[in-house]
């Protein structure tokens, strides 16, 4: 599935977007499969506290389905305004 | 109701001559403006707003769509610029228009608090030494919502 | 800060550019205004503002200066005019520049409450059939005094 | 001392101001001078609690004072913005 990263994820990370494959089926357990592959994503999920999550851009939360999901934003609270 | 995400700059009294034009029978018409404004420090270079092209503007028609209904507004408005700004430039504004004061300052409020924390941008200030800062969400500004 | 008391019209657009320009240290700007807007059952003709020469500036101006200082507001406008207005013209403006958005609602909305029961302005509305009716106070217009 | 009247006070008064030769010491006893005088001021102050006052244009109460008071008005409550 796609994922974005946008803000301070996105320059931890080092680019806006990529292509995943997974079979995770959660949030959850898709950000749990990122940690585990490089440290600057172990460095940008370090407090999903400071994390927000959107699936198919509709804010979700980190418990929620990845059935049927094409795309998966992670971003920082907003600061919009 | 006009939502407009755009790099462009906007000019408040284009947008509140042609927003109060539309709206004679309104009665209240309430603007709030939002600026760029010298960081505390000093030093502000820019403000750099990053958007979520896909999602903004889906995000701001529904929270207008929200207003809309539950103040039984005659019109709103909501502009949003994204990119570069320098101190100085407008960096958006949202209009109400509706028969009574009450309902237009509570709509107008309403949808500045969800701009705040429910729609996909993020700041970032630039300053004169080279350093950047990504703008902290603000604890109060997510308390805000619960008056809603 | 600025308090005109006028029979002239005036533009919200020019107005508004011009108070946002002055105030671009601001971060917020708030403005509200108000329209005459067609009488409940149609057939309004006029509205008609009565004022009180010598007492209306005073007033106004104690009203924005304690604004000001309450809410450590950058700049202030009040504009009311007086006199035989149409249906669609406007009647005053309020305007507030802030640091914080909060500052700039709250002031404008003190300013608003406060000139709705404490400036010596009447209205009274002419309808095509030549009745003439003051418009009554409001007592949820008194009771938005208290809140402040 | 100046007696200036405005909308309906006004309207049924019949005069925007005037001139009134009084020994009131305070606005309570001026409206009952008023008031004796004729219909039209008895009309236009038969419900203090409508009516509002302002001396040397600041508002003010029915009990004050009208000790070097130049400028009293009658009117009724403000309908501003």
């Amino acid at each position: 599935m796609e994922v974005l990263y946008f803000a301070w994820v996105r320059e931890r990370i080092g680019v806006p977007r990529e292509w995943v494959e997974t079979s995770a089926t959660t949030v959850a357990a898709l950000v749990e499969e990122l940690r585990a592959r490089e440290d600057r994503y172990a460095a940008a999920f370090a407090d999903l506290s400071a994390l927000r999550v959107a699936l198919d851009q509709e804010l979700s939360d980190f418990d929620a389905s990845l059935d049927g999901v094409r795309e998966v934003a992670f971003f920082p609270p907003m600061t919009g305004g | 109701m006009r939502v407009s995400v755009q790099g462009e700059r906007f000019e408040l009294g284009l947008e509140a001559e042609a927003f109060a034009q539309a709206n004679t029978s309104a009665g209240a018409i309430v603007t709030f403006t939002g600026i760029v404004r010298q960081a505390d420090q000093g030093g502000l270079v820019a403000m750099e707003i990053e958007h979520y092209p896909g999602m903004t503007r889906k995000a701001l028609t529904e929270i207008a769509q929200t207003a809309l209904e539950r103040w039984s507004l005659g019109d709103a408005l909501v502009i949003h610029r994204y990119g570069r700004l320098a101190p100085g430039e407008l960096i958006m504004m949202v209009a109400t228009a509706a028969r009574h004061r009450k309902d237009a300052f509570e709509a107008a409020e309403y949808l500045m608090d969800y701009l705040k924390s429910r729609a996909p941008f993020w700041k970032k200030e630039v300053l004169a030494d080279g350093a950047e800062n990504w703008v902290a969400s603000k604890a109060e500004d997510e308390d805000a919502l619960s008056r809603w």
